[in-house]
């Protein structure tokens, strides 16, 4: 070793900081909801990728209605459920934009179900996140599509009941299945591991839109410690032991075109 | 084991407690006083300087609370790999 | 005559439940009565208040611009509806959560050290009775004894639990405010 | 049966039980949410129809579909769900069967936000889907009111074979207060001989909002003109309260009429001879009482929580007997005595 | 340019196209396909942005996105299309966003049928979806006047940054009329500074039509209102037609205001004294004109393709001057001269 | 053989007859539109299976708007795309009466894509026809769902560009994909194999419903004469030759109740 | 002065189309005029018509009740307009198809054997040109020349096959009628 | 070959060409005059018999307007199975 190196040695760099595609205001999550967590990783890879000053969000109708004000991002909030058709509108006319929507699983698997389903046929080539909660957060916690067997929420007192409700829904498994889809992957944020993992995901869904691959989207398991009567850590817990027993995680398409970027890095 | 610190900001954070479960030095604990919005924020207590600055906590912390700070042999372009820790180094907005 | 009530405070403060108690006693006491609840843009946590009306004839508006009586739980409420309460009213406040120091003379001023009051009884959620239980003993807008009662009587089975540490919580602070003598007159 | 204390949602919910509801489908907004919450755990327990549906599209049909049984199906939403459902309300307005629909309604337009609003007005009163069509619109003021529209929306809804809304604002929906609810009434459950049943032993039946040749659906649409008259000469429902000798009327609805009311016994006490006009059934709109309270009046103050819609009402009542003055605020601003009480002291200065 | 020989859906869409229009999402519906059909060829022609959505709801999202880009976007449709586009249309009226709606009405309510109406008035007028907006409503009458105000729907759209709907009915989509197209305007495409577009060197833009707090969504609502006010007070519209010397005021709309004039004329010639006024604008309503020509008149007669809805807002003009008839046919039958004409003469001899 | 066979052997038997569930009504389908012969398989299947008088349709919006006056059922006409909701909303009163949709492609994979993937996603009991012709027929042959790649029509008058409009929707394979659905099938009818078939997959799916099986869907290939711009010869052949390449005819989902009931016959 | 005029029958019988011709030669001739298309309930091969009204002022109504002239192609038509044609008016109809005899004493009726006559063209979709010829001729409200010329100009790129043999039938309806000597007059 | 025969409702028919089509006789042809509708209608020329009754012809029809007989031996339950062709030995509604 060279005497300078060991001057440097001494030198403290700052290695975590809240990234720059984030807004200073103090978002309106509940305590511990990975809501938060998923909107920064997304900040993260925007500042990565650089593509802040050349991305539009499209925010949902549900707890993360606010999305437009964290992220520095031009921005709209879409009518519950309609995110992929205003996207779709945006990126119609601005194909060299990255176009993203930021979804719950009511508004995208409950009364969205129709714009999104049809966006990933259409192969738009846009992004969608999907957080998966398991139930309405906004609303206070009602049964939504993604809401596990037996699970108890203040529309399904007596648990889900597969029966009448039938079976949760599978988004990202669905979505793959599409033809013009071209990443699919199902992420969670409850260590170091899959926070890592959801943002590798992240960050090829974005390049795969970037690429003009087609549609891309990452779905989240998220916490909602609020509604489902958990601390935050036991939230976490949750979505490791419980969820993603009937959400395995994973990449679900990963279409030739987002292979080869893939290998590329 | 490298040095490290963090910063926690008192006003963004929710005291979900989320760094405390994670830290695998135990070194941040709640305050006993409120922040502004009512919450008890985390602290970090780090007498011994045994915090190696991992970011474990910044990493998951929902509200980008925490700043971590590591002392490290600078070489240039030689910055962690960022699929294992994210590494921007600017202010936040 | 009416009277006017609003708890305000964080989500967690149970000001909502507070103002439930003061609904149903008022209720059994076969009083006119309405309580209406608002929220702050948080989904949680963040700030609530609820308003009750009550009194001898038919209420008109269940919300106020100018309530007759404010229970502050914490510092953003207490500065949020200092300059609200009408003229001649009371402001009661948790002394425990709140610093700051009332700036208008035409109101009356109580303050409360509802959590410190609440955690000498063992628990910290119950401070919100604390604070009706000195408003009762300030106003005497409702009985103390009916508002005890009430709680007994209309406690979900999920909560019966609470149902002492309540009435222990409506007492303490009935007891505090006779403690620091009745405020003054306006 | 003793009053019990009881948020607006919940009363209506259970009023809707105990009228006799069959089938709930809906899906949560705020401020309503409540009503389907207590549904989803009411109704089984009663042996009858739950559904959280995935969208208030398909919530509004499934009402269509159950209604066509001969069932009493409801479903309950605010503002961003009711303007989902024009279609389908339109399709059941001309089809003949009855459905009741709740608007807990909030603040607009698009997203708005979650506190109260009487915006809805026009949309629910003239029908804000495509066609010649209207439906019943009941405005409670209080929760015990909100209990008895909601008995009398499913008995008017059956009886006329039509579209019953029940127009809550978000106050209504959100307060609390004592109230007594009805008994469970037995009703009985014999399908109607227009319901579809399977066609045992008769003809088939059919439910149709279609006729292809301009003709018949023009018939189709004199039938239910004609119903929507009988209705009109019917079902008009108001409260007067110191219309007598009333120099200035009031006219408000829903919770802002009881607001109002604060606010005329108040400008009594300063020597104001205010009066006031609650419609409660906003279609059919009391025009004629209106149009007589007017007719000694100085002033008329219309006072809503949204920029001014039921306006327009009052001023085809009033007729130009006397100037019509607005207050309103939209939004999901609540207008408190005091202003009113300050709009009504103004006006009475300059009359 | 010279005359050719248009049906009207071709020429609204070829209209818009030369005007400036920059994207267009629709789905198919009778009597307005061809308007669809149209843009499917020459949009992609012209290097611009068509795309048939899966739904008329897709559509107006799709629209709305388009419109915060900036862009000039459009969609169009039919009664049960329009009413599904509800929750967006209240979207955008508080967005702040340029966007253009055709509706060719066809019978109604329900799936009604495919013949020609005018019964989306109250819905087109009042803001069938919810909340406190409106939408500026241009109803042509012949199909050059479809071209022309097909073109100023954009440009009032642009200047107000609001939803302008042209009001065609079914009649005025499927006929043939001789009409010259304006030439192709070549538009300045630099986004305007409210404008997505990716927030390049400036802060953030955001739109919305949503605001959680009560203060801030009622200020929202007070600009609204303050725009649809100078909209009311700067672009009103209509056609008087020997309303100086009438005794007998005719109302009517789009086609059916033609048809009206028709049995204007043929009145005079049986020596009764009727005048026409024939609103262009439907919203802003052409109150002023209507009430001042219906003070020198024995009676009005509202005639409409449907049960009756403009009536309403004629009688508030009128305001109690002279007696208001109506004469309607709903459910896709077209009133012909003759009967307008009976009515008439009927009215002269009452009078 | 003896005397009186030979004698009944002189008897002329009706071997085809215009099924009873059928109306006397003449259908305004265009002539040799594949719809007629779908309404009257089904009806055959009614009356095979005896279920006339417990069976009510719902008729969508499309050329097969009347279906509610061809079949002898009570039966309504849902809003464009809502037959699967309005179906269920009467399904769910009346669980021993067997209910069935008939949807054209715009109606269900169009407009009604959400209530079609609901519905199979609830398993909802009821059973779903679905005609797919590979455009809108009713309002003049625009581009459907279904439209194949390249396939001309009056809004692709370039032909169906799947860059922009994505590939063709295979409802089949689509709804086999979600849990609640019980039997899926594709048919066509251009010849007795496959009309019989067809009918097979009527029958099934009608008995998978009686036996509260779930949903069941069955897919057609179905002919559009007049938009297609072929003779009705020609469009069959166009099924045979074309769509069915793209759209594979067989069984996607037989589920294990289903299977049960395969092997009762 | 204006005119107006139904031609009705099945969807495949052209009526459209033969409302074209006029509406085209009209609007060459400077004529005011509209078109107007109304479908039956079937989604093609039903009855269908076009309305055309042509005159010198601007026209008011594009539906007609009562019509100066009916051309009807196929028997439904004729006895559906048999009795609107307003009285004084004109009925044309295609005697290949229609076997009935007109029973009203107000209004012309002039029988043109179009389908066959469109067989001799060798063509059997021109029928309906066959018929505007006829009634060109009859009734002089637009020249024949200018119906003539109207197809060669505005006939669509795709459909120019078609330019010569609607011409021909044109002119043979124009040449059939003379042939059968003019009608009486009303 | 068992003997059969066809009755074509004329004015169901609409004159699709499809019975003609599938005919392995070839034995429907269109008529040359119109029914009611306007359709020329199919008809049956079979001078020699030649018709099999094998139904083709009505199974394919999409109106329901071929009704088929066939001569059979007639033994009682032996009707032909219902998978290969519907016998519903009854009268159109
Ligand atoms: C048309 C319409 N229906 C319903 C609502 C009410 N609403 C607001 S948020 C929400 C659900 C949000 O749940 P989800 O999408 O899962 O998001 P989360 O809050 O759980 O993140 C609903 C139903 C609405 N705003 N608009
Ligand atoms: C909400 C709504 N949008 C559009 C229409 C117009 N429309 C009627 S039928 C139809 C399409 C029918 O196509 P398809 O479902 O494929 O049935 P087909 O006619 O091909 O059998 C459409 C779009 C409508 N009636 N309602
Ligand atoms: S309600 Fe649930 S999802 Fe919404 S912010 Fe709170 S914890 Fe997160
Ligand atoms: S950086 Fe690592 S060691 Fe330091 S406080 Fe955070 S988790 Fe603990
Ligand atoms: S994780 Fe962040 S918000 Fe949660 S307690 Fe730690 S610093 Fe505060
Ligand atoms: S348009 Fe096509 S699908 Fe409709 S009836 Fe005619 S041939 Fe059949
Ligand atoms: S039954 Fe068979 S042989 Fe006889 S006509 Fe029909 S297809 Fe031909
Ligand atoms: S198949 Fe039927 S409709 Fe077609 S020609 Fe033959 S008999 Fe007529
Ligand atoms: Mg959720
Ligand atoms: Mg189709």
């Amino acid at each position: 070793m060279d005497e300078q190196v060991v001057v440097v040695a001494l030198q403290e760099q700052k290695v975590y900081s809240r990234p720059r595609a984030l807004t200073a205001e103090t978002t309106n999550y509940c305590p511990g909801c990975t809501h938060g967590l998923i909107n920064k990783l997304i900040a993260e890879v925007i500042d990565e990728l650089g593509i802040q000053e050349n991305t539009i969000s499209v925010s949902p109708v549900g707890c993360a209605v606010f999305f437009y004000r964290y992220l520095v991002l031009d921005g709209v909030v879409a009518p519950h459920g309609r995110a992929p058709a205003v996207a779709t509108g945006i990126k119609r006319m601005l194909p060299d934009r990255v176009v993203i929507t930021y979804q719950g699983d009511g508004d995208m698997a409950a009364i969205g179900m129709s714009e999104i389903v049809w966006t990933a046929m259409r192969g738009e080539n846009i992004t969608a996140f999907f957080v998966n909660n398991a139930n309405y957060g906004m609303t206070g916690g009602q049964m939504a599509p993604t809401t596990l067997a037996g699970q108890v929420t203040t529309t399904s007192p007596q648990g889900r009941d597969v029966e009448t409700m039938g079976m949760p829904t599978r988004m990202a498994e669905m979505l793959a299945g599409l033809p013009g889809s071209a990443y699919v992957a199902r992420c969670a944020t409850y260590d170091a591991r899959t926070i890592r993992d959801a943002r590798n995901a992240i960050r090829l869904a974005l390049r795969a839109q970037m690429a003009g691959a087609g549609f891309s989207m990452v779905e989240f398991l998220s916490s909602c410690p609020t509604n489902w009567g958990l601390s935050p850590q036991e939230a976490l817990q949750w979505i490791k032991q419980t969820m993603v027993a009937y959400y395995p995680l994973g990449e679900f398409k990963v279409s030739e075109a987002v292979q080869r970027l893939k290998a590329k890095r | 084991m490298p040095k490290g610190r963090i910063v926690i900001h008192v006003e963004a954070c929710k005291g979900c407690q989320l760094c405390t479960s994670v830290c695998p030095s135990g070194l941040i604990r709640m305050s006993a006083s409120f922040n502004r919005k009512g919450y008890r924020p985390a602290e970090l207590v780090d007498p011994t300087g045994r915090c190696t600055g991992c970011a474990l906590c910044a990493m998951i912390c929902p509200d980008a609370a925490i700043e971590v700070y590591r002392e490290a042999k600078v070489k240039p372009h030689a910055a962690p790999p960022v699929e294992e820790v994210v590494v921007i180094v600017t202010e936040p907005a | 005559m009416q009277t006017s009530v609003v708890i305000a405070g964080f989500g967690g403060q149970g000001v909502l439940f507070a103002g439930l108690i003061l609904a149903y006693a008022a209720m059994d006491k076969e009083l006119y009565v309405t309580w209406y609840p608002s929220y702050g843009p948080e989904m949680r946590g963040g700030t609530a208040s609820a308003t009750v009306v009550l009194g001898d004839e038919e209420i008109g508006s269940p919300v106020v611009r100018h309530p007759d009586i404010v229970i502050a739980m914490n510092g953003p409420s207490f500065r949020k509806y200092e300059p609200l309460v009408k003229p001649g009213g009371m402001l009661f406040y948790n002394a425990s959560l709140i610093a700051d120091a009332g700036t208008r003379t035409d109101i009356r001023y109580v303050a409360v050290p509802a959590n410190a009051i609440a955690a000498e009884i063992g628990d910290t959620r119950v401070a919100n009775a604390v604070m009706v239980g000195a408003l009762a003993a300030v106003t005497g807008i409702l009985p103390l004894e009916a508002l005890v009662e009430t709680v007994e009587r209309h406690m979900p089975p999920a909560r019966r639990a609470m149902v002492f540490p309540n009435q222990e919580a409506l007492r303490r602070g009935a007891q505090v405010v006779a403690g620091l003598g009745q405020p003054v007159a306006s | 049966m003793a009053k019990e204390l009881l948020k607006g949602n919940i009363a209506i919910a259970e009023a809707a039980l105990r009228a006799g509801v069959d089938a709930y489908f809906g899906y949560p907004i705020t401020p309503q949410t409540e009503l389907l919450e207590h549904m989803s755990r009411r109704m089984p327990e009663l042996g009858r129809v739950f559904l959280q549906a995935e969208s208030e599209i398909a919530a509004i049909n499934m009402v269509y579909g159950a209604a066509c049984t001969g069932a009493w199906a409801m479903t309950s939403s605010s503002g961003p769900g009711i303007s989902l459902m024009q279609e389908g309300l339109s399709y059941i307005a001309l089809s003949d069967v009855p459905a009741v629909v709740v608007d807990i309604m909030r603040g607009g337009p698009g997203l708005g936000n979650i506190q109260p609003s009487q915006a809805d007005y026009n949309q629910l009163t003239r029908g804000g889907g495509h066609g010649d069509y209207r439906c019943i619109v009941l405005a409670p003021a209080t929760v015990q009111e909100a209990i008895d529209l909601t008995v009398l929306a499913f008995d008017l809804a059956d009886k006329y074979r039509a579209v019953a809304i029940l127009a809550g604002d978000g106050l209504i929906g959100q307060m609390m207060e004592p109230a007594e609810l009805p008994p469970m009434r037995q009703r009985s459950r014999t399908p109607p001989p227009w319901a579809l049943t399977g066609a045992r032993g008769r003809p088939p039946n059919s439910i149709t909002a279609f006729s292809i040749a301009a003709e018949t659906l023009e018939a189709m649409n004199w039938q239910l003109q004609a119903k929507l008259q009988r209705i009109r000469e019917r079902e008009v429902r108001y409260e007067a309260w110191l219309t007598e000798d009333a120099e200035l009327l009031v006219v408000a609805f829903g919770s802002v009429g009881r607001i109002a009311k604060t606010a005329v016994r108040e400008a009594r006490a300063y020597g104001v001879r205010a009066g006031l006009i609650r419609p409660i059934t906003l279609w059919p709109f009391p025009y004629a009482p209106i149009a007589q309270a007017a007719a000694r009046v100085k002033a008329v103050l219309v006072v809503e929580m949204n920029a001014g819609q039921m306006v327009d009402d009052v001023r085809m009542a009033v007729c130009g007997q006397a100037p019509v003055h607005f207050h309103g605020r939209p939004g999901g601003s609540v207008p408190v005595p005091e202003e009113i009480l300050e709009r009504i002291m103004t006006l009475s200065k300059e009359g």
